[in-house]
């Protein structure tokens, strides 16, 4: 009993730590630079699909197609950054909202139009199918592997930001963007670097995400609820925060339909609603 | 000597391990016409924030004549007679000084929850309203956007916001926080037509408009009173002069 | 008074206009779908099943000429189809609705149709009361209980187990899905074990595979629609290692469907599902059908969607042959009525009490076949209706 | 003389602020062009005027209270389900059903709202939006009362007054959607231009004012919550009525999104904003889609981008600049 427990905390957390990917990078630009990026789920959709064309077409192996993934979205977003987003940065959140998700109308047609409706299956190398036994147990092969990813991006991501020249310029363009500036922080190139970050972990995250969620045209709207609700639980521009939000989420969803099955669809949205009510500003929010 | 309008029984805040209010006790009677300095980072604003309710105090208590509201709500005390001014603007930059004001005037009689009458039948509120910024010079600009007027005159309109709400005692935190020295003299000639009873402590830094205006002084530093008197005996006192004239003029 | 004598005027201009649309020698056929959304892939097959039954036998029937208009819903929105219907009906000036994906489309119009007194071809939509909803409605697809309660019966008969537990996706067809498979499995003498619906929001199965293991059934039945969920549901099921033959699992079709299969690999061997068509089945107009299919569609597989469009144009045209191109909805519907023929899917009649399918449901199982995994028929029920329609 | 004079008198300035423009005369007779020039697209226009009350009810609470949510189609969905569910009890009449429906709506709307006033910001968004979601949930898995995906059957409304049927072409349906979004539309004006749509105002313009004017600024929101939850149930409610179907798609997150991004189109905090941002949102849908049914949405998008890009305040924002900019 205690092992099935485990085993279906264990299929929770790889789960979450998912949505974390898919979503950290979203959590930072908008605790950042205060922008609704919508548009994140298409960036991961982005990377999903730069998956599929990679290993494909281009006959890359799984793991090599991921930096690809992440690498092809960074440069997207960036390339969207520079040009069209940073008019909108003092635009009004309402403004930013309505432009990101036209743009989520526009990246599901183009993907429809390219790729077509069907769901992309990719092929995994074979030690990431079936599964790998320990102590009696049967864990997923996959899912190890995306807490192991997970847990590597967030030492990265928290050691670059602690330690790195561009991390202490990023914090302190969280903190005081003025304050920044007039340090000689360039907080122009500070954005388009934190957003390029950002997008290409929303793509890394579509990529990781084909085996466990599939790809399709819908992806980028169908995620987006699930990347807000991530951040927002977590708070701003928290990456430890979107770690425990998405690990807590991934669990408590799996663990409500596990013992409350009649509660499954309901458990993930009532534990947000329920935090935020308790914690507007998210677990580990700082506004 | 008369009880007093409002009293603070050692207020005490801290932010972590910053104490910002201690143990600060002061009385302002009916009419009284009280300055409030110190240095920056004195705690005045917090001060003033404690006693109108924007920030909770950790101890200590509040007596609004005579009553406690230590854990009264900002807008009920706004009703009991205690309204303040903010030192940075917070004004309705997309309104009109007029709505703004007629605004303030229904929510003080309660007519701000009728959605089925429309805010001409109020006539008295907007007379009222129109008569409040008249007084305050503002009566050419009521109909103006906000956004649109003049620093000074949002300093105005500031105040005529706080007058709106018929206040017993006006907690003012630097009215003329940013107006040029002539604007400011004009803007407490305002001030000092005010009725007489009513009760008003400011914050200013200009030490001429505080002692022309002022009939007492207190005197705060480090979050705590370091001294409470007449003006001339504020002049004169050796700490005031070290502490807060030497800083400012160093 | 003027207003009403106004609305009359517009009332016959209108009229006229669209009488002037059916002067013409054109048939017109309203197609509404969800083209766009998350089920648009269902619409995609479909329309690629119309489109190779026109390019193969022509836009001219009984001497008049087939015109397609396409109508997105966006999703299973019935107020949307409802609204489209009447559009195409007053607007377009069509003759015939037909499509219907999902089934609020079909209900959503269905009121229209009977209201309109047009044919209406269901091609997909699967829930066993939309016939019931107007004299003229047709469908050529199937119904949730049609399958599964034959396949329930199966399961216990011939598929030998004594008990199973049951899985279904938390919406409608999940829920008629697993009350027919309950009966028919239940009826032939078998117990469920359990039952479970999973929600439709992101398909991650771990739990209620475990809750399933937890029971360890000899069967587990499943119904989830197509797209992202059974690849993640068959993985989820190999992971706990509830794998035939020690634990069978059947499935309606969608569950293997072949990019389903493509990405759950190895693990996929050994699913039984049913379904009232296979690709793989060898015979010669399937065969033929296929290879077309595939030819027209950039190598795209055919499916059930696109045999239920396929069979409903030629439901449409064989019906219009009949009545000379007249397109009265009631002469239409009596010339479908017991109509037969041989579809890609095998032998299949137009019920003439119920105006649903009766049709061989197929009894599948994944096996590899020259190095390749694919859905293999190892049962056949013939003629069977839809058991609903019996009861009322 | 006369102008300076008008000018210094607040009392008619604020009246003239209330007052109907000659623009809003001419839009009202203008939505009476369908039924004469445009009688093939009754059922559209229909439709666009419940969208267009759903909208407003969503641009009380954001472009007037500041409230921003992702939720609304709750109220807009139990709306619909109220009435639906209520011709099925025996009750068909339609004005008595819609008026209940609106009622019932509100009240959920005042409950919820406990909630609402609470938070801000993103928690606010993502409460809302969750509270939505858990609505849907609720209807799906209540499938004995609501039907589930399959939607509610059996929907039964009776003809207005006895007399006016729900005709194919839509006549009635057009004619009746109408008058309610009329009157949503008057009520929706009163509130606004009362000292209560005032005081809204102030709370979207400086929330931290609002209490130091002594205002009890969460029971103006509650209201106002409440107010828009009723008119969404009631647009609800005329959906219901005239399609005869609900479906759980009423409550979807979709149409919540939808209904703010035809908000934003039109302009927020003008109330024409939400009717202009849902007719041309919907009648651009409508247009593509029958050209494009597969990829219509991509042209849904560059609108969406190119509104943006050109007119940051909404289509109606940037109308009344223009008209203002020759103005003066």
């Amino acid at each position: 009993m205690i092992g099935n427990l485990a085993i279906v905390l264990f299929d929770g957390l790889a789960f979450g730590m998912l949505l974390f990917v898919l979503s950290v990078g979203l959590s930072v630009t908008l605790g950042l630079m205060n922008f609704v990026n919508l548009a994140h789920g298409a960036f991961a959709m982005l990377g999903g699909y730069a998956t599929v064309v990679a290993t494909r077409e281009l006959g890359l192996p799984f793991l090599w197609s991921l930096p690809v993934a992440f690498i092809v979205a960074a440069l997207v977003s960036v390339a969207f950054e520079r040009t069209l987003f940073r008019r909108l940065y003092r635009a009004g959140e309402l403004n930013q909202v309505l432009f990101t998700i036209g743009l989520v109308f526009v990246a599901a047609a183009s993907a429809a139009y390219v790729f077509g409706t069907a769901q992309q299956p990719i092929e995994l190398p074979e030690f990431l199918r079936g599964v790998t036994e320990f102590a009696g147990f049967r864990f997923g092969s996959y899912r190890i592997f995306l807490i192991v990813v997970a847990l590597v991006i967030t030492g990265l991501l928290v050691l670059g930001l602690e330690y790195t020249r561009f991390g202490a310029q990023v914090r302190a363009a969280v903190d005081n963007q003025r304050a920044a500036q007039g340090l000689g922080i360039d907080v122009d190139s500070v954005f388009a670097m934190t957003f390029a970050l950002g997008s290409g972990l929303a793509g890394l995250g579509g990529a990781l995400a084909i085996e466990m969620v599939g790809l399709d045209p819908s992806f980028g709207f169908h995620y987006l609820v699930y990347m807000m609700i991530v951040v927002s639980v977590g708070g701003l521009g928290s990456i430890a925060g979107s770690f425990v939000a998405a690990s807590l989420l991934g669990v408590a969803d799996v663990a409500g339909k596990y013992f409350v099955p009649e509660l499954g669809a309901f458990m993930i949205y009532l534990v947000m609603v329920v935090i935020l009510f308790m914690r507007p500003q998210g677990l580990i929010g700082k506004r | 000597m008369s009880e007093p309008v409002l009293k603070t029984e050692s207020l005490h805040k801290s932010f972590g391990s910053l104490e910002v209010t201690r143990s600060v006790s002061i009385e302002l009677p009916r009419g009284a016409r009280h300055a409030l300095i110190g240095p920056n980072g004195a705690g005045k604003t917090t001060l003033i924030n404690l006693i109108t309710g924007q920030l909770t105090p950790d101890s200590g208590r509040i007596l609004l004549d005579g009553a406690d509201i230590t854990a009264t709500p900002v807008a009920a005390r706004v009703h009991r007679g205690l309204t303040r001014t903010f030192q940075i603007n917070t004004l309705f930059p997309d309104l009109t000084p007029i709505e703004a004001v007629t605004m303030a005037v229904c929510e003080r009689e309660g007519k701000a929850s009728q959605f089925w009458r429309p805010l001409t039948a109020h006539a008295e509120a907007i007379g009222e309203a129109f008569e409040i910024l008249t007084r305050l010079r503002l009566g050419d600009d009521a109909m103006r956007t906000t956004r649109h007027l003049p620093y000074g005159k949002q300093r105005l309109l500031e105040m005529a916001l706080a007058l709106a709400t018929k206040p017993k005692v006006l907690l003012l935190d630097e009215p003329a926080a940013g107006v040029p020295k002539d604007e400011s003299a004009m803007l407490f000639s305002v001030i000092a037509a005010l009725p007489e009873d009513m009760t008003i402590l400011f914050i200013e830094h200009d030490m001429s408009i505080v002692f022309t205006f002022a009939t007492r002084i207190v005197v705060l530093v480090s979050g705590g009173v370091l001294l409470e008197d007449e003006p001339d005996v504020v002049r004169s006192d050796p700490r005031v002069r070290e502490v807060y004239l030497g800083q400012a003029h160093g | 008074m003027f207003a009403r004598i106004a609305a009359v005027l517009a009332l016959g201009v209108g009229l006229m206009w669209s009488a002037q649309a059916n002067a013409q020698d054109t048939i017109k056929i309203g197609l509404i779908m969800a083209y766009s959304g998350p089920f648009a892939d269902t619409a995609n097959q479909m329309q690629a099943g119309i489109d190779l039954y026109m390019q193969q036998h022509g836009d001219e029937v009984a001497g008049k000429k087939i015109e397609i208009i396409k109508k997105d819903t966006g999703g299973p929105k019935a107020d949307e189809a409802k609204r489209l219907a009447q559009e195409l009906i007053v607007r377009d000036g069509v003759d015939i609705l037909a499509g219907f994906t999902l089934t609020p489309e079909a209900l959503g119009a269905a009121a229209v149709a009977d209201q309109a007194k047009k044919f209406m071809v269901v091609m997909n939509a699967a829930t066993s009361i939309i016939t019931e909803k107007s004299p003229y409605i047709v469908r050529t697809s199937m119904t949730i209980p049609q399958l599964n309660t034959a396949f329930g019966k199966w399961a216990y008969e011939k598929g030998g187990v004594k008990q199973a537990y049951t899985l279904v996706a938390d919406y409608a067809p999940g829920v008629d899905a697993s009350t027919a498979f309950a009966k028919g499995f239940t009826d032939a003498g078998g117990t469920i074990v359990g039952a479970d619906k999973s929600p439709m929001g992101p398909p991650d199965f771990s739990a209620f595979v475990q809750r399933i293991k937890d029971a360890s059934p000899e069967a587990v039945f499943v119904f989830i629609p197509g797209g992202a969920q059974p690849p993640a549901l068959g993985k989820a099921l190999a992971e706990r290692g509830l794998t035939p033959p020690n634990t069978q699992i059947f499935a309606q079709g969608e569950l293997t469907f072949p990019e389903a299969i493509k990405s759950m690999g190895d693990t996929a061997k050994g699913i039984i599902t049913t379904f009232n068509y296979t690709m793989e089945r060898d015979d010669p107009i399937n065969n033929a059908f296929v290879k077309a299919y595939r030819d027209a569609n950039k190598g795209r597989s055919p499916d059930i969607y696109s045999v239920g469009g396929y069979d409903g144009m030629h439901l449409i045209y064989e019906a219009l042959k009949k009545t000379g191109g007249s397109t009265d909805a009631a002469a239409l519907v009596k010339a479908s009525e017991g109509m037969s023929w041989e579809s890609p899917r095998g032998k299949m009649v137009i019920d003439p009490e119920t105006r649903d399918v009766i049709q061989t449901v197929y009894i599948r199982k994944v096996e590899e076949v020259d190095g390749q995994l694919q859905n293999v028929v190892i049962d056949e029920i013939p003629d069977v209706k839809d058991p609903l329609h019996g009861a009322k | 003389m006369l102008n300076a004079r008008t000018a210094a008198d607040p009392h008619a300035w604020l009246r003239r602020q209330a007052r109907w423009s000659p623009w809003e005369v001419v839009f009202w007779l203008a939505t009476i062009i369908p039924f004469y020039f445009f009688p093939t697209y009754l059922t559209l226009a229909s439709q666009v005027a419940v969208t267009a009350l759903f909208a407003i009810s969503v641009d009380l609470v954001l472009g007037y209270a500041g409230i921003i949510t992702l939720g609304h189609a709750m109220f807009f969905g139990l709306g619909a389900y109220f009435a639906g569910l209520l011709t099925k009890t025996g009750w068909g009449e339609p004005l008595s059903g819609l008026v209940l429906a609106g009622l019932f709506a509100a009240l959920i709307g005042f409950l919820v709202s406990f909630i609402i006033v609470r938070v801000q910001h993103l928690a606010l968004l993502m409460i809302t939006l969750g509270l939505g979601l858990l609505t849907a949930e609720l209807a799906n898995s209540l499938g004995w009362l609501t039907g589930g995906t399959d939607g509610l059957q059996g929907v039964d409304v009776w003809p207005i007054f006895s007399r006016f049927e729900f005709d194919l072409w839509g006549y009635t349906a057009y004619a009746y959607a109408l008058i309610v979004l009329f009157i949503g539309v008057v009520a929706s004006q009163r509130i606004v231009h009362s000292s209560f749509g005032l005081s809204l105002r102030g709370v979207r313009e400086n929330l931290t004012r609002m209490p130091a004017i002594g205002s009890p600024y969460r029971r103006h929101l509650q209201i106002a919550y409440t107010i828009s939850a009723g008119l969404a149930g009631i647009a609800g409610a005329v959906l219901t009525q005239t399609t005869e179907t609900v479906s759980l798609d009423s409550l979807s997150f979709q149409r919540s999104a939808d209904v703010v991004v035809m908000l934003i189109l039109g302009g927020t905090g003008r109330l024409y904003g939400a009717i202009l941002g849902a007719a041309i949102f919907m009648i651009a849908r409508d247009q593509l889609s029958g050209m494009n049914p597969q990829y219509w949405y991509f042209w849904i998008g560059v609108l969406l981008m190119v509104v943006v890009l050109v007119v940051p305040n909404g289509i109606l924002g940037g109308l009344s600049r223009l008209v203002r900019g020759r103005g003066t």
